[in-house]
């Protein structure tokens, strides 16, 4: 298991890798400037000095290659580099904004997993029943919503025509203020885990096993405990790591409408104002968390499945 | 092969969509950029405008009728796209396997570590907005779940008697994987390139909510819809037929899919995420 | 005369195609096995044999329905059973093995841990006992080191071994009935061999009687005192062993047996053609109208 | 002295394994194929005996060309077959052809038998609508099927016509060398005496020379001229098919044909020990093995040699 | 001119600042949204040029000006009162004895200068520098020719003199955000981005990143009375949205409006009497490049001019969130011309200008634009079918808002949709059409007129306000002659407080910056702010 653990963390390297290097090459053709885009919003005459002395300052005027050895030798050193507009490191920008981030994702996720996990349970049990039939109706609404637009129903509905929760922002971190976000985030991850729950399901009890352990004499209760409950959990462990893993990506949308303050609005403004380091510092981050959790699902996946150490 | 109700209701929306697309310069009653009549701005639904006008005064309806055009073109280019480089890639790899296997592989895999809208945001900052970028952006981001799925279907593919035979048969290598493998493979591609289309759309949206998709005067159902979401208390109109357009197509594909995979496998049940 | 332990009578099964069309499947079969007797059910593929055995072990799936027939177990209407007293006789006193062991035990369960439910459902054994109880019924199938296998996983057998778990969870309650569909087919034939052998054996030690279900002529041969042939969807032969391979009487055995290449049976001038089945039956559609063809038709004399 | 129709000398096939090693880049190799050498005759019917993993099938792909030899010959009229100076698949496909196991996997559902059989003879060359034609109807008349059905896709048959078609596909280019991979244990009894019947007419009609891979026992003696009994990767014993079934001498092959379940040998249950004699003493000799237990497959195997024991007749026996 | 700009801030200030003879009341805690973007990118204000972070500066720091709304005009802030030389290029600053740094230290000259060094260092490259090049003497230490600036001079602990690199307004760049004061006394200058310490009425608490900023009131602040509140939480709320649900359900007590929440809240009665208003300074418009063959021809850039009705787009698009646009000055600037009347809509004659410009059968041309809702793609769209109507095709050719600086600074565009700073200082707005101005400075429509610079050239040299004002008007008349932009409008920023608010001001510059020392809450407050 530990040589098992340990390749699969290091599979992870040569990944990141790449991805760095790809980000690289993208955000060195990218039109703009940080420099320039002070002055996007009009509210102050351009000023080619102070752009030439900004530009100077952040390296942007060396050779792309030798702007790619810094980036790579900072990289090395596990240094994201410094940000344009606030001239903070990059790392602390990210830390900042993190525990929102995964505060969202993690709430987001238990949301669909515990409403969606037992939905696509039951509806596999009892196929063509209406409990089933609203789910995957559900389930597949679900998947075709615009986040964005439901996201704004619910703040219509919710904040401001009953009430009930604050519609924005992270105000002082509290339950209350992560509920409407995290729903309308968890509402995809929710409908894709009841339908590949029910699916997992159904494919398990289809298997041939489960018909040797009718074939024993159990009662369905035992034989869903026994043999079904575990061996579903394969699927459904995968979904939500695959899910989990690349929330924090998806999240983008959310956390620009609902103003939460994590790494996707963080990556957008960023885009937005071309703070070159900061956004590949962000991506690489969700990359790098998007990996660390599929490792982790491989692991947990193994611990389930003696069969993957053989592999 | 059976086919659902799901598969009837997906193809019932997709093709109204495709109708929509196709007749919308004979049956929408006004011009989709022109006929802006800032005096008629934000009316309620009517005889004149079925389903009101927007904020430049244009008819909703007509504008959702010449969307379908853009959704589709979206939806349908950037999923060919991925249907190419996904096929070629997989059935390459699957096909030659060695090095070239080994590439394919490492490179689906950082495709799959970074999530597709980040990718297409990043692709869009560097194209800047507008149709062609978006048919990029969205074309280059979505191919590796049709790689892997190509990649499988082309090892156990390779396995049968049939391609095997046209091996001894003296058939080459290119030929063997258009003429045997490809074409027994297109249902499961088929299903991944329709399932496409639906989050196309959808990214479509979310890019124009992030000021990065196709922008005016287009009148693509995402930028109507970001548009229209400042005027939801004034024209509640604007901003709900262009969501519920996004909804029905998406459905409609997202249903067409399901049922095309349920009845070419129905142990493919689990979606790609 | 002893009563039998299983009496199917009139068997009758069909698959629905929709709300009111079906198609059948066993178009009324009927035989008897007495305690302790291994009887083989052979056929081609389709012929209904194993929806058989799924019947009687009441494990038949929509669109699979009994529209008829009675399966009698000691007596007992099985189709008329509640399916808690049913559940109570399912791997207790019947018991039944599969073909594909590989897909028919959990891959992610020990086989210990497999065999061991079996005597936690059955005879109230608790998990320590129990599994303690199921190292010695892997020794019983002759599984060498029973302690250190009974914590391997299925993945982690061969096919043999893996079908000797099989035989050890299914005679785990020494059941008076052994159900076993096709068990060898997957199996190479040096492995076939040892666990015909196996199932021959333990059998006959625990009175256990068999309904061994298989295509193949050869195996039923070896192990079976009493042959029932089907062909689709009716049992068209049944004779003891020995008088059906010699003396074949429905034109469809007959066909079965001269189309089989029979070891040492190669003459010295060169091949010879084999008997094409198609020579011998007139009509394939007529086959099954033709008349059941029993022992007792032919001598008047039970077995 | 003419050179035989197929020639194969120490053959080996090695497969890589990965997954070795922290990285999981570290290689190991499975010896599936431990240098074999046999010839085949024009007219003959040689077959490949042994249990799965044994190596038969990848002996026969590599001969087919699907798997490419890590080591030896395969000449074909004293021509290479593989390897360095081989010819072109194009030469190869007019000198050995296949018929699959599986006749629901070996068919491509959506091409029509027509298409199935055309597409090889106009990839050879022949253009001309007519001839194309001919050649199929008189192939599909060979094989027991008629022209008629030439339109119809495989999902319309049944498997033994299935069958029939891939015998007709493999035949369709007149190769020499047939390779018969299982060719009648996917299919009903019933259908199995049909296609072996049809196997042995059309081999003396075409004069066409089998390589038979095949486990069933019964069906090589039916239609072997000679046999090969391979046991992890080797041939253990080689001889006519008088020899192997009348005088087994390798321990392997006395357990394989032990274990027939053949109806006869259970009824009578004297019959079968008197057919083996006892094992003939060869002195200072001994099996490497005796096939109750299975080798390491990652190591190549202990020296060893084939002993000739009688005419045409060899078994393996440690060197001493 | 000042007439109508008093007008318009005396009717909010009514309404703000009515109740001021009730009292003013101390304590409580004000909710204030920061509407420009979702984060506040440093705390070391210094080095951010972001309006989003004067909603920090307002309440921690002071810089030596300050921009006083009423006057609308900058005033001394930490100076009681200063001495100008004859040519009016040395200022004598006799600097506050009361102020003190929230860390404790006295305000001293020594502390201006360390800023001034800090904020000009090139080695830091922060925006400001930019301001500070007006004191003599900067440009070489920019450049890091100096170890100096020259034409700072500490006379002794309050008293500072400054010799300026002209005869200019040192209020303008010495009031800007980035030119605050920090205490020369901080040994790390890193603390600043995480612990920052000003004059201001306000101490800082604490930041939540992405979230708010919670100062509070400084008890040694040296103003008088003053500040009235307890605590304000700056909240980050970029979404109009979601400001707008928020400010409905009382969680904010301040919002800036977008035009269709303009003209929502107008029809509210709850809300439509707590609005402030006020003519911002910036000028929408439409750049023509005259490198683009049609625009070379004055009357095809008039003939446009006439062609749009920009007063509809103004009511209906903008919700009349907007003053139609006469000329480049807005109407807060001193020097706008009230007389001077707006491009009528008449597309005869923008027809007959084209044909007699000899494009009769029109042209087609693309408009640079972001997505800015109030002067980017969507007004491009409400354009498109009225300039269709004289035979003018136009496309929109959107692009990102980061985008847009980079393709205008370049002149990389036929036409482009810009909202530019066109005060509160009318010489300074001006220069944009001075024709030594480079284009990618800001005289993006590459504009040059002989008689304009005239006029210019001697405002520059006029020291006499109401004289320069005047020739600055008549530069301004000679732009919109020429019309080198189509003039859209001049920004009506509009704020909605709640009615326990008091003491907002009508800030030109930007309304969303408030004096927070000015602003108390009355007892009507909810519970948990009062």
């Amino acid at each position: 298991m530990f040589r098992f653990t340990l390749r699969r963390i290091l599979q992870v390297v040569p990944t990141i890798v790449v991805v760095a290097l790809l980000i690289f090459v993208i955000f060195s053709v990218v039109p703009g400037t940080f420099a320039a885009s002070l002055f996007a919003d009009g509210k102050r005459a351009a000023d080619p000095q102070m752009i030439a002395r900004l530009n100077e300052e952040f390296g942007l005027n060396k050779p792309l290659m030798e702007r790619f050895v810094t980036y790579v030798t900072d990289l090395a050193r596990f240094d994201l580099g410094t940000s344009f507009r606030t001239r903070q490191p990059v790392v602390d920008l990210i830390n900042d904004r993190m525990g929102a981030s995964l505060q969202l994702a993690v709430a987001a996720m238990a949301f669909a997993i515990v409403v969606g996990v037992p939905l696509g349970f039951l509806a596999a049990l009892r196929p063509g029943s209406i409990l089933d039939t609203v789910t995957m109706i559900g389930a597949v609404s679900g998947l075709s919503m615009p986040q964005f637009w439901l996201g704004l129903l619910m703040m219509y509905l919710f904040a401001l025509q009953l009430n009930w929760l604050p519609s924005f922002g992270y105000g002082d971190g509290s339950l209350r203020n992560l509920i409407l976000p995290a729903v309308t985030l968890g509402v995809t991850p929710l409908a894709l885990l009841a339908r590949t729950t029910r699916a997992g399901v159904l494919d398990v009890l289809n298997a041939d096993f489960i018909r040797t352990a009718h074939s024993k004499g159990m009662s369905e209760a035992k034989v869903v405990r026994w043999h079904v409950a575990r061996n579903s959990l394969v699927l459904i462990v995968t979904t939500v790591g695959l899910q989990f893993g690349s929330l924090i990506g998806q999240a983008v949308v959310i956390e620009k409408l609902f103003a939460w303050p994590g790494i996707g609005s963080l990556l957008v403004d960023s885009v937005a104002i071309r703070d070159i380091p900061v956004v590949q510092g962000t991506i690489l981050v969700i990359v790098l968390w998007f990996l660390i959790i599929n490792t982790a699902v491989d692991l947990v996946y193994a611990a389930i499945d003696p069969r993957i150490k053989q592999e | 092969m059976r086919l659902g109700f799901n598969f009837w209701l997906g193809a019932t929306l997709t093709a109204l969509v495709i109708l929509a697309g196709i007749l919308a310069q004979w049956i929408a009653p006004f011009d989709p950029v022109l006929d802006a009549d800032l005096m008629s701005s934000e009316l309620p639904p009517d005889a004149t405008f079925w389903f009101g006008t927007d904020g430049q005064g244009r008819d909703v309806y007509t504008r959702i009728l010449y969307g379908a055009q853009i959704s589709l073109t979206v939806g349908i280019v950037s999923q060919v796209i991925n249907s190419i480089i996904g096929v070629t890639l997989g059935m390459t790899a699957g096909y030659w396997g060695g090095w070239w296997d080994d590439l394919v592989n490492g490179l689906t895999n950082v495709m799959l570590a970074i999530p597709s809208l980040i990718f297409a945001l990043a692709v869009m900052a560097v194209l800047g907005p507008g149709l062609p970028s978006l048919l990029i952006a969205l074309g280059l981001t979505n191919w590796s779940w049709t790689c892997r799925i190509a990649r499988s279907s082309t090892l156990s593919l390779k396995s049968q008697g049939y391609v095997q035979a046209a091996q001894t048969l003296g058939y080459g290598d290119l030929r063997i994987m258009f003429t045997q493998v490809l074409p027994n493979m297109m249902g499961p591609i088929l299903v991944m390139a329709t399932l496409g289309m639906g989050s196309a759309v959808l990214s479509e949206a979310a890019l124009s909510f992030l000021g990065l998709g196709i922008q005016p005067p287009f009148p693509s159902w995402g930028s109507m819809l970001t548009d229209a979401r400042q005027l939801i208390q004034l024209a509640p109109w604007a901003a709900l037929f262009p969501g519920l357009a996004i909804f029905l197509s998406v459905l409609g594909f997202n249903l067409l899919g399901d049922g095309l995979r349920d009845s070419l496998d129905p142990h493919m049940r689990t979606r790609k995420p | 005369m002893t009563t039998p332990l299983l009496d199917i009578r009139d068997l009758r099964l069909v698959v629905s195609l929709g709300r009111s069309a079906h198609h059948p499947l066993l178009k009324g079969v009927s035989f008897q096995i007495m305690p302790g007797e291994a009887y083989g059910l052979v056929g081609e593929s389709g012929s209904g044999k194993s929806v058989t055995s799924l019947a009687v072990m009441g494990l038949l799936k929509r669109p699979l329905a009994v529209s008829g027939g009675e399966i009698l177990f000691k007596g007992q209407n099985l189709l008329a059973l509640p399916k808690r007293e049913m559940r109570r006789l399912r791997g207790n006193r019947i018991a039944m093995i599969f073909q594909e062991p590989m897909t028919a035990l959990n891959p992610l369960s020990t086989v210990g841990r497999q065999i061991a439910e079996m005597f936690v459902l059955h005879q109230g054994k608790s998990w320590g006992e129990a599994e303690k109880l199921a190292v010695e019924a892997l020794g019983n199938v002759r599984v060498p080191n029973p302690d250190r296998r009974a914590k391997n996983y299925p993945h982690q057998m061969s096919g043999g071994l893996r079908q000797r778990v099989m035989i050890a969870m299914a005679l785990a309650c020494s059941p008076d009935l052994l159900i076993a569909d096709e068990p060898t087919t997957a199996l190479d034939v040096t492995v076939q061999a040892e666990v015909l052998r196996l199932i021959k054996e333990l059998c006959a030690a625990r009175g256990t009687a068999v309904l061994f279900i298989s295509h193949d002529l050869g195996v039923i041969a070896s192990i079976c005192q009493r042959v029932g042939v089907m062909y689709s969807g009716c049992l068209v032969e049944e004779n003891e062993t020995r008088a059906l391979f010699e003396g074949p009487r429905h034109e469809y055995t007959r066909g079965l047996l001269g189309a089989l290449p029979r070891l040492g049976s190669r003459s010295e001038h060169g091949r010879q053609r084999l008997v094409d089945i198609d020579s011998i039956i007139s009509d394939r559609s007529k086959l099954t109208e033709s008349r059941f063809i029993a022992p007792r038709d032919l001598e008047g004399s039970q077995p | 002295m003419t050179a035989p129709l197929l020639q194969v000398d120490d053959l080996h096939v090695r497969f890589p394994i990965s997954g070795g090693g922290l990285l999981g880049t570290g290689r190991r190799a499975l010896h599936a194929v431990n240098g074999i050498s046999f010839e085949l005759a024009k007219g003959e019917c040689l077959s490949i005996v042994g249990e799965s993993g044994c190596g038969k099938s990848t002996t026969a792909l590599s001969i087919l060309g699907l798997q490419e030899p890590s080591e030896g010959m395969i000449r074909f009229r004293g021509q290479p077959l593989a390897g360095p100076g081989a010819p072109g698949r194009m030469d190869r496909a007019k000198a050995v052809q296949m018929v699959f196991q599986d006749p629901y996997a070996s068919l491509n559902p959506r091409q029509s038998v027509r298409t199935s059989l055309a597409a090889p003879l106009r990839l050879h060359g022949i253009t001309a609508a007519s001839e194309i034609e001919g050649r199929i109807e008189a192939m599909l008349k060979n094989v027991g099927l008629t022209p008629e059905q030439a339109g119809r896709y495989p999902h319309e048959f049944s498997g033994g016509q299935r069958q029939r078609i891939g015998i007709a596909r493999a035949l369709i280019l007149e190769p020499e060398i047939v390779v018969l991979d299982e060719p009648v244990s996917a299919l009903d009894v019933s259908i199995r005496a049909q296609i072996i019947n049809l196997l042995l007419d059309l081999q003396e009609k075409l004069s066409l020379s089998y390589l038979m891979i095949s486990h069933d026992l019964s069906v090589v003696e039916h239609m072997s001229d000679r046999v090969l009994v391979m046991y992890f990767g080797e041939i253990v014993e080689e001889g006519g098919w008088r020899e192997i079934f009348e005088a087994p001498t390798h321990p392997y092959t006395r357990r394989l044909i032990a274990a027939i379940p053949d109806p006869d040998a259970a009824l009578n249950s004297a019959a079968k020990p008197d057919l083996y004699p006892t094992m003939p003493q060869l002195v200072g000799r001994s099996f490497v093995s005796d096939g109750s237990t299975a080798p390491d497959v990652f190591t190549a195997p202990a020296r060893s040699e084939l002993i000739e024991i009688g005419g045409n007749h060899r078994v393996r026996m440690a060197v001493a | 001119m000042l007439k109508r700009l008093t007008l318009a801030a005396m009717l909010s200030l009514g309404v703000a600042t009515g109740a001021l003879a009730a009292g003013e009341r101390h304590g409580g805690t004000l909710v204030f949204t920061a509407p420009y973007g979702s984060s506040f990118a440093t705390l070391d204000v210094q080095a951010s040029p972001n309006t989003q972070e004067e909603f920090i500066t307002q309440a921690i720091h002071r810089a030596l000006y300050s921009w006083d709304s009423n006057q609308n005009k900058p005033v001394l802030e930490l100076a009681t009162s200063e001495d100008v030389s004859e040519d009016g290029t040395v200022h004598t600053y006799h600097l506050r004895d009361n102020a003190v740094f929230h860390n404790g230290k006295p305000l001293t000259a020594d502390d201006i200068i360390y800023s001034y060094k800090r904020i000009a260092n090139p080695k830091n490259a922060f925006p400001g520098a930019s301001y500070i090049a007006v004191i003599k003497g900067a440009e070489d230490f920019i450049a890091g020719k100096a170890e100096e600036i020259s034409g700072l001079k500490k006379i002794d602990d309050h008293t500072l003199e400054i010799t300026y690199t002209g005869p200019i307004n040192p209020g303008f760049p010495l009031m800007q955000n980035t030119t605050v004061i920090y205490p020369s006394n901080v040994e790390d200058e890193s603390s600043f981005a995480k612990t920052p310490f000003g004059l201001g009425a306000f101490v800082f608490k604490e930041h939540v990143p992405g979230s708010q900023v919670v100062v509070e009131k400084f008890d040694k602040y040296y103003e008088e009375g003053k500040p009235y509140l307890d605590r304000i939480n700056i909240v980050l709320m970029a979404e109009d949205a979601a400001r707008d649900v928020a400010f409905r359900n009382k969680e904010i007590d301040v919002s800036i409006l977008g035009p269709t929440q303009y003209q929502a809240y107008q029809g509210e009665e709850v809300l439509k009497d707590h609005l402030l208003e006020v003519a911002e300074v910036y000028t929408r418009n439409i750049g023509f490049n005259p490198a683009f063959e049609p625009f070379k021809d004055k009357r095809v850039r008039q003939a446009i001019n006439h062609a749009i009705n920009a007063p509809l787009i103004i009511e209906r698009l903008v919700k009349n969130k907007a003053y139609p646009a006469a000329g480049w000055l807005p109407i807060s600037s001193p020097a706008f011309d009230k007389d001077k009347v707006p491009y009528a809509f008449d597309p005869d004659k923008a027809k007959a200008l084209l044909a007699e410009a000899g494009y009769a059968d029109g042209f087609e041309f693309e408009v640079t634009a972001s997505p800015n809702e109030s002067w980017g793609v969507p007004i491009v769209e409400a354009i498109l079918p009225m300039l269709k109507k004289v035979g003018i095709s136009v496309k929109p050719k959107p692009v990102e808002s980061s985008a847009l600086g980079d393709a205008v600074t370049s002149n990389n565009f036929q036409a482009f949709i810009w909202s530019n700073l066109s005060g509160p200082d009318p010489l300074n707005a001006l220069r944009c059409y001075y024709s030594k101005t480079p284009q990618s400075a800001c005289n993006y429509a590459s504009y040059a007129s002989p008689e304009f610079d005239k006029l210019y050239e001697a405002a520059q040299q006029e020291r006499d306000s109401a004289k320069q004002n005047d020739l600055l008007r008549q530069a301004n008349n000679i732009v919109q002659d020429d019309a080198p932009v189509w003039f859209f409008n001049y920004n009506k920023a509009v704020m909605a407080y709640q009615p326990w608010i008091h003491g907002l001001v009508p800030n030109a510059t930007e309304l969303a910056v408030q004096p927070y020392d000015e602003i108390w809450i009355d007892e009507t407050a909810p519970d948990g702010r009062k």
